[in-house]
């Protein structure tokens, strides 16, 4: 056979990232502008030297964790919108912790950690009890919970955490993820190590969901919620289960900004995007931890490199939109590619 | 020739299987035609090509001597045809009426004229005696009345042609017999039906003529006044098939299931089991008779553990079981077969092997320590997959790929397998041939000589009286009568189920 | 974003990666006589054309580098970021592009540049709004209170109703700043006059700007102060409204930052009785010379103000600002500039302020 | 401030928060109605938005005091057909709709901005010279206290936005299309089987939802916030999809969860002037219009339910 269907299956985001950057061409060539500089200038932006690299592995980092957030519930047929809400509650957690304790390393640094996670968890535990409970749509729920961790985080910030400043202290060096080696070896980045926590989640989402009694439970009640209660799982526990865990790695993705990437929390005027993003990650990386990681890394890449796009070759960071937003059409869109796949097959014979 | 009909050379493939080859099928002006095969012989997509829902690849549809191309369920209605699909497909949450002219509203200034609507659907439905509420929601009405909008539908649409696709499948008796007066009254106005089944006493009781169709061919067509059941039903499977299932009598030991003035409610509140009382004794099969909507379906939730019962007990084995969560009662010794398979029996998106888990999976050898040993299951899966003949190109196979029979037997190997004191089937055959239904009732018989309690809740009476050792029926919320199956006939039984314990209570 | 800056008070403890003391003295720019020498900027998520302070800047490059015959890419540029993660990976782009000095624009870029001067000692860098540690930053402010307290003035002059108010972005010490010369301004004037501060918490809410604008008017206030980005134009969208229906109504909007004129204008007549405009550019272009001609302000903190023009107060409607106003705003900038009033840049100062008058 | 007066403010103001999400909450009703999830309400009224102001700037000089009219009518139109972006992924190719609206959401944005870029060569545009203006009703706001609640400083597009709401639960409760639209929504393959096109009706939803949604954020950008840039739509969309669901995919349902999202939101702002609330720290206020949702939906919405098919592709001629 010239294509099998597993093949098809690893064919078609990259034919999807392939078609996205073809269009992106045709429309750095329709506005006047020079593709192949454009592109170079992403490339260089992303990869050019090993500052960048770093970089874009920084940025790797905490879509990770969000696109795993929005992944795992999905497995478990819940729309969690509000890992936005949960990285804001996340990263304020871990700086709290950052800031409040003098501790050794090895305390404070999963000290810290595991407050962001717990942080998160609690802020996807009410949607979560909600819907198991009253039947409220999650998607509500999580949309208004944004808002609220954007509000109180901003006024912990500026009156618990500090005394009416815009941005706290920074944290205690026991509990920050930066790494003067991995800084030393990428001139500088604000690589930390932060990455190995993200991909080590990605190794737990796995290894739970498919590995575990509870993660087949939490599929199964994702996919028919009748017969998981018939077969004698409890509904409603794993659908708090689930967002309480999507919860968590929400918030160890706002730990990589606040332990990572900053060390410290400020006031925000608006969101981080990094939830927002996570939605796109986990839809790109079909759910699954591998594919998270995945698109992750696509995501980074074209965001970080996309910064270098002006300077070098003037094209618009929208472009870059632009193209995401058809590699996630191309993706979704999949069966057009296995249909054509197909087509040609036959013919092929 | 005066054919209303003729499908000639029908062929229809899908990918991977051809589901008709070369099918012929005549159907003459005013007779009833049944179309007889196994499931999964092709007879719905035989239907549905006549219906315009698929097109064929190859083959010729004449209407009233017309060549015809039907492209679209529109075409088919203009000239006169309609369908009863073997699924309804009728909008839950609208009323009787609005699922009626939907497609072909009656108009007011802009508006769906419904007052006009309601009233030529009354007119409609009286003519006919069809007895229906034209403004009733449709989630709110049984299946035998759903079942009567879905014909409605076709003659509001000026059907002269009515194709029913196993109808009489969710019916009860009653209700049968109720739309073999429809048919006749159908047929005495000129209409013409084609009626598929697997109930061969129905063909031979209205049908005229049967086309016989067997794994995707044209077997041909026979007079059904020049044959008989056990002709049709070789033909159709293309072997010998034995109907009642052999059995030796019960020997019924100590008592596993006592319920004792039971009463549940349903999801809207309403009391449905209404202070019931019933024993099943190791050993035995006790059928549970009665027309849908009795509390049946609330009886065995409250059972299993599904739904919260107001009052009462429920013991196993002297042990209370009441209000007991699902798991709890799995584990006291319990399996369920359940009436839907596709909504309760299956996570239809898990392969086939996964599937046959769903309530052990946090057992050893299928787990341990809280994790999945697929080595395990899968070997597991492949054993029961062997023994009850599910048909699947392999356990990895998601459960959705299978035939609805092949679903069926996954459910029944993995229930039965887990050696249960007490099996609740519940319909454990509905909707399968003849050849699947046999085997079943063989693997419950068995069961039960084994030792095994099985209580058996069945809309069929044929199933009922075929294979249970007692029979306790059941209405408005109450065993009203028990009687075992060779005291009584179909007669009887179901004046009993219509509420009339006034008749010879037998049993006991 | 939005005209925002910051005197950041906590700086001090917080500056733990900042001191960079062993910091070589050698002049970076020494090889240069005007011919190499390049100067770039990064923006916070505003971008360079958020008709605000990003802006401004920009204007400031543009203008340094028509004067020494540079063009955008060759000689200056900037980087624009999209989120707070990018300020680091573009001053490093930046630097890494041999800039000789590379401004950070906002004080939102104050860790970053801290951070990245502290790396990079052989490189200059300008932080504006804010204040940074290192020997080789130059930390731009503004005395955004003095501004402020003019356009107090002109709104203590301007009200009938006795009441005005203020809608800050986001509350915090930087919007203080503007919110504390301001009343100042108004207390100082009539220390009976009402003013009602809100804040939106958000420099990008135009819906919650209008509600807020709308609350106020409805109260009674008639000159509103916004230091608030684009949640501003929600105030101007109110104040528009009932100027267009009412055009008898006395409804004000100072603006902030730049002249805001045209953002008020309602068929004939307009609505921006102000603005507090506050001139990065020239601050921008002035450490930028200086910088070229080997004098980089290295270490030190640069403070514009009234006295160098660096705020000032717009008087393009000459219509509304009345000969009595600016008579009464050029004499309160005379005090100030002469020492006489020490306007108050936190709540604190305000309080003991107010108390005093 | 008496009572009177501070209902006379409020209203007006939450209906300026509430009718750009009675818009484009009726959109997704449409959208959801037909069994299409639409996620991207958010990126369809930022590509309103967008239209809005770039055709007002545009064509201010050829239509004059019409010219706002105009403009969110060339919104609707243009955003209809982005929403065929939408409609072709999730009908035609099956996409997950989830997945298909949240490119939606990337790619209004990436587009709107990139073309801002490139003719106006910044950021974010010019503000709009004329943008819609507030009015009395002649007349009809000398009504003592319902003239001055009902019939002063309101927009007309707030009026519009409460009828369209009305004439919407007309057409999906009332007319043969509605029916046909929520035979398909439930069930579309009963629907198919009436002879109903599934494919085209839903093609029909989505657009409307773009159209809506088109005109959701057209309103919003011509009477709040007068230009286009990255921060002009920043989750009205969201809030949107909220008041469909809030509203259990009801058209009346939305718009009273739009007004409810309205009177919340500027009563987090009024409340400081209230007696009652004037005490209550800034911060509950803030928060206060999304815990009363989270509060009303606990409390007595609940569950809700959406129709049936809502999220699955119709393949025809599959069970
Ligand atoms: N949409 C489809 N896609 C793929 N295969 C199909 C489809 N519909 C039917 N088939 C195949 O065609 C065969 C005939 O199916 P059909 O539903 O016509 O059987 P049937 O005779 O109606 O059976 P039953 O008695 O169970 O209703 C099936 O075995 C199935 O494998
Ligand atoms: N989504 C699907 N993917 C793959 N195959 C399918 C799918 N849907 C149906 N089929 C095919 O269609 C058949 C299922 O049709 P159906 O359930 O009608 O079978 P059947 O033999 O008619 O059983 P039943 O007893 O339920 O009528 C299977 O044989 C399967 O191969
Ligand atoms: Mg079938
Ligand atoms: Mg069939």
């Amino acid at each position: 056979m010239l294509f099998s269907n597993r093949m098809i299956n690893i064919l078609i985001p990259i034919i999807s990232v392939v078609l996205g950057l073809l269009s992106g061409a045709i429309i750095m060539l329709v506005f006047g502008y020079n593709p192949i500089e454009g592109y170079a200038a992403l490339w260089n932006g992303a990869f050019g030297d090993s500052y960048f690299l770093g970089e874009t592995l920084r940025q790797v980092t905490p879509y990770i964790l969000s696109g795993l957030a929005v992944a795992f519930a999905l497995r478990t047929g819940l729309l969690n919108i509000g890992v936005e809400g949960q990285v804001f509650v996340g990263w304020l957690a871990s700086v709290a912790v950052g800031i409040s304790f003098d501790l050794p390393m090895i305390i404070h640094l999963p000290l810290a950690i595991l407050a962001a996670a717990l942080a998160g968890a609690f802020w996807g535990f009410i949607p979560g009890i909600l819907k198991a409970k009253l039947g409220v749509h999650e998607v509500i729920v999580t949309i208004m919970m944004n808002y609220i961790a954007l509000y109180i985080s901003n006024d912990i910030v500026r009156n618990v955490l500090t005394d009416g400043e815009d941005r706290t202290a920074e944290i205690a060096p026991s509990a920050s993820l930066a790494s003067e080696w991995l800084a030393s070896m990428t001139y500088f980045s604000r690589l930390h190590y932060g990455l190995i926590v993200a991909l080590f989640m990605a190794l737990v989402m796995w290894f739970v969901l498919n590995k575990t009694t509870r993660g087949f439970e939490l599929r199964s009640v994702g996919f028919n919620q009748n017969a998981s209660k018939y077969a004698g799982m409890s509904v409603g526990k794993n659908i708090v289960l689930a967002m309480v865990i999507s919860g968590a790695f929400a918030g160890l993705a706002g730990a990589m900004e606040g332990l990572g990437t900053f060390g410290y929390m400020n006031v925000k005027s608006g969101f981080t995007n990094i939830g927002f993003d996570g939605i796109a990650v986990a839809l790109l990386g079909a759910n699954m931890a591998l594919g998270v990681v995945l698109a992750a890394f696509l995501f980074g890449t074209l965001k970080i490199g996309a910064l270098n796009m002006p300077t070098e070759a003037g094209v618009p960071t929208e472009l870059v939109e632009i193209v995401i937003a058809l590699i996630i059409f191309f993706v979704a869109s999949s069966y057009i590619i296995r249909w054509a796949f197909l087509r040609f097959k036959k013919e092929g014979k | 020739m005066d054919y209303v009909i003729e499908m000639l050379n029908i062929r229809k493939e899908f990918p991977g299987i051809v589901a008709n080859d070369n099918i012929n099928l005549q159907v003459k002006k005013g007779e009833i035609h049944a179309l007889l095969g196994e499931n999964g012989a092709g007879k719905s997509t035989l239907m549905n090509v006549l219906f315009g829902l698929y097109q064929p690849e190859k083959g010729e549809i004449r209407v009233r001597g017309e060549q015809a191309n039907i492209t679209d369920p529109n075409i088919a209605n203009d000239l006169g045809i309609g369908m009863v699909h073997q699924h309804f497909m009728l909008v839950d949450t609208f009323t009787v009426t609005e699922n009626i002219v939907l497609g072909s509203e009656p108009k007011r200034m802009g508006q769906v004229n419904l007052k006009r609507a309601e009233k030529e659907v009354q007119e409609l439905s009286e003519r006919y005696g069809l007895n229906v509420d034209p403004r009733a929601k449709i989630r709110d009405i049984s299946v035998g009345m759903q079942q009567r909008v879905e014909i409605l539908k076709t003659l509001y649409r000026g059907a002269e042609i009515l194709i029913l696709d196993e109808p009489t499948a969710v019916l009860t008796p009653q209700e049968i017999k109720e739309l073999i007066d429809i048919m006749k009254s159908l047929v005495s106005e000129g209409k013409s039906i084609i009626l598929i089944t697997h109930k061969l006493k129905e063909i031979m009781e209205v049908c005229d003529r049967c086309t016989v169709i067997r794994k995707g061919q044209g077997i041909g067509t026979v007079e059904v006044s020049e044959t008989n059941p056990t002709e049709l039903a070789s033909l159709m499977v293309g072997r010998e098939v034995s109907f009642s299932t052999e059995k030796t009598p019960a020997d019924p030991k100590e008592t596993f299931l006592s319920i004792k003035d039971l009463r549940v409610k349903d999801v809207r509140g309403v009391e449905m089991v209404k202070g019931l009382n019933l024993n099943v004794r190791a050993g035995e099969i006790v059928g549970i008779a009665g027309v849908d909507g009795n509390g049946q379906s609330e009886l065995i939730e409250a059972i299993t553990g599904l739904r919260k019962t107001e009052s009462g007990d429920i013991k196993l084995h002297e042990k209370a079981i009441t209000n007991l969560t699902p798991r709890k009662v799995t584990q006291s010794g319990i399996s369920h077969i359940p009436q839907d398979r596709h909504k309760f029996g299956l996570v239809l998106d898990f392969p086939v092997g996964e599937n046959m888990v769903l309530q052990s999976y946090y057992n050893e050898p299928f787990s341990k320590n809280g994790v999945m040993n697929f080595k395990n299951i899968y070997k597991k899966a492949n054993e029961l997959i062997e023994e009850y003949d599910v048909r699947t190109p392999d356990a990895y196979t998601k459960a959705r790929a299978l035939s609805g029979g092949n679903q069926q037997k996954a459910i029944i190997g993995r229930e039965v397998d887990r050696s249960p004191d007490l099996i609740i089937a519940a319909q454990p055959t509905r909707g399968l041939d003849v050849g699947a239904i046999e085997f079943i009732h063989k693997k419950l018989i068995e069961e039960r000589d084994k030792g095994r309690a099985v209580l058996l809740l069945s809309f069929e009476l044929e199933e009922i009286m075929n294979l249970s050792d007692r029979i306790a029926v059941m209405f408005d919320g109450q065993i009203v009568a028990e009687v075992k199956p060779e005291e009584t006939n179909e007669q009887d039984l179901g004046l009993l189920m219509a509420g009339n314990s006034t008749s010879k209570a037998g049993g006991e | 974003a939005c005209g925002a800056s910051d005197d950041d008070a906590g700086n001090e403890e917080d500056s733990t990666g900042g001191d960079s003391s062993e910091n070589t003295e050698e002049e970076t720019s020494e090889e240069n006589a005007s011919g190499d020498f390049s100067v770039a900027m990064v923006t916070d998520v505003g971008g360079v054309d958020d008709k605000s302070f990003n802006q401004s800047a920009w204007e400031g490059l543009q203008a340094f580098g028509e004067e020494n015959g540079m063009s955008k890419g060759e000689g200056y540029d900037y980087a624009q970021s999209e989120s707070d993660a990018d300020y680091v990976t573009n001053i490093n782009r930046l630097v890494r592009q041999d800039y000789n000095l590379i401004y950070g624009i906002g004080y939102l870029l104050q860790p970053a540049i801290e951070e990245v001067a502290s790396q990079y000692p052989d490189t200059n860098f300008g932080i504006v709004d804010s204040v940074a540690e290192g020997d080789n930053i130059a930390s731009i402010t503004f005395k955004e209170h003095q501004g402020s307290f003019l356009a107090g003035v002109a709104a203590a002059k301007k009200t009938e109703s006795n009441m005005v108010g203020f809608v800050g972005g986001v509350d915090g010490a930087l919007i203080n700043k503007f919110e504390a010369g301001f009343v100042a301004g108004v207390k100082s004037v009539n220390a009976d006059i009402e003013v009602d501060v809100q804040y939106a918490e958000s420099f990008a809410a135009a819906d919650k700007g209008k509600l807020i604008a709308s609350n106020m008017y409805d109260k009674g206030v008639d000159v509103i102060y916004h230091a608030s980005g684009a949640t501003g134009n929600g105030v101007f969208a109110q104040a528009k409204d009932i100027k267009n229906n009412d055009p008898e109504a006395n409804v004000w909007v100072i603006g902030v930052d730049r002249d805001q004129y045209e953002e008020g204008a309602v068929g004939d007549t307009n609505v921006t009785l102000t603005s507090m405009v506050k001139r990065v550019d020239i601050a921008v272009q002035d450490v930028a010379t200086q910088a070229m001609n080997g004098e980089f302000p290295g270490g030190e903190v640069l403070e514009y103000g009234l006295s160098d023009d660096g705020v000032s107060i717009a008087r393009t409607n000459e219509e509304a600002m009345t000969e009595e106003i600016i008579t009464a705003i050029e004499e309160w900038k005379e005090k100030i500039t002469n020492g006489d009033v020490e306007v108050p840049s936190t709540r604190e100062d305000l309080e003991t302020y107010v108390n005093s008058l | 401030m008496g009572f009177i007066d501070i209902i006379a403010s409020i209203i007006p103001a939450a209906m300026v928060y509430a009718a750009p999400l009675i818009f484009t909450a009726l959109g997704g009703v449409f959208s959801e109605r037909s069994g299409i999830i639409n996620i991207g309400l958010e990126g369809l009224m930022v590509m309103g938005a967008f239209v809005g102001i770039v055709f007002h700037l545009t064509f201010y000089d050829t239509f004059g005091a019409a010219t706002p009219w105009v403009s969110i009518f060339v919104a609707m139109i243009v955003s209809a057909l982005f929403a065929l972006v939408h409609a072709v992924a999730s009908i035609t190719f099956r996409a997950d709709q989830v997945v298909s609206g949240v490119a939606i959401n990337f790619l209004a944005l990436g587009i709107g901005l990139f073309l801002t870029k490139q003719w106006y060569d910044k950021g974010q545009t010019d503000m709009v010279a004329r943008p819609f203006y507030a009015t009395d009703i002649p007349l009809l706001s000398k009504i003592p206290i319902l003239g001055e609640w009902f019939f002063s400083g309101w927009y007309m597009t707030s009026y519009l936005a409460i009828i369209l709401a009305f004439v919407v639960w007309f057409v999906i409760f009332k007319t043969p299309f509605g029916l046909r639209l929520r035979s398909v929504g439930e069930h579309p393959m009963a629907a198919d089987t009436n002879g109903i096109k599934v494919y085209r009706m839903r093609y029909i939803a989505v657009m409307l939802s773009g159209a809506l949604g088109g005109l959701g954020g057209s309103v919003y950008a011509l009477t709040v916030a007068l230009n286009f840039s990255h921060s002009t739509i920043v989750g009205q969309g969201f809030m949107a999809l909220a008041a469909v669901i809030f509203g259990k995919w009801h058209p009346l349902g939305a718009l009273g969860a739009a007004i409810f999202f309205g009177f919340a939101q500027s009563l987090s702002i009024f409340g400081s002037g209230l007696p009652l609330l004037e005490d209550v720290p800034q911060i509950f206020l803030l928060i206060a219009p999304y815990v009363l949702t989270i509060l009303a939906l606990a409390g007595f919405i609940g569950r809700a339910e959406a129709p049936k098919s809502l999220g699955e592709p119709y393949i025809k001629g599959s069970r």
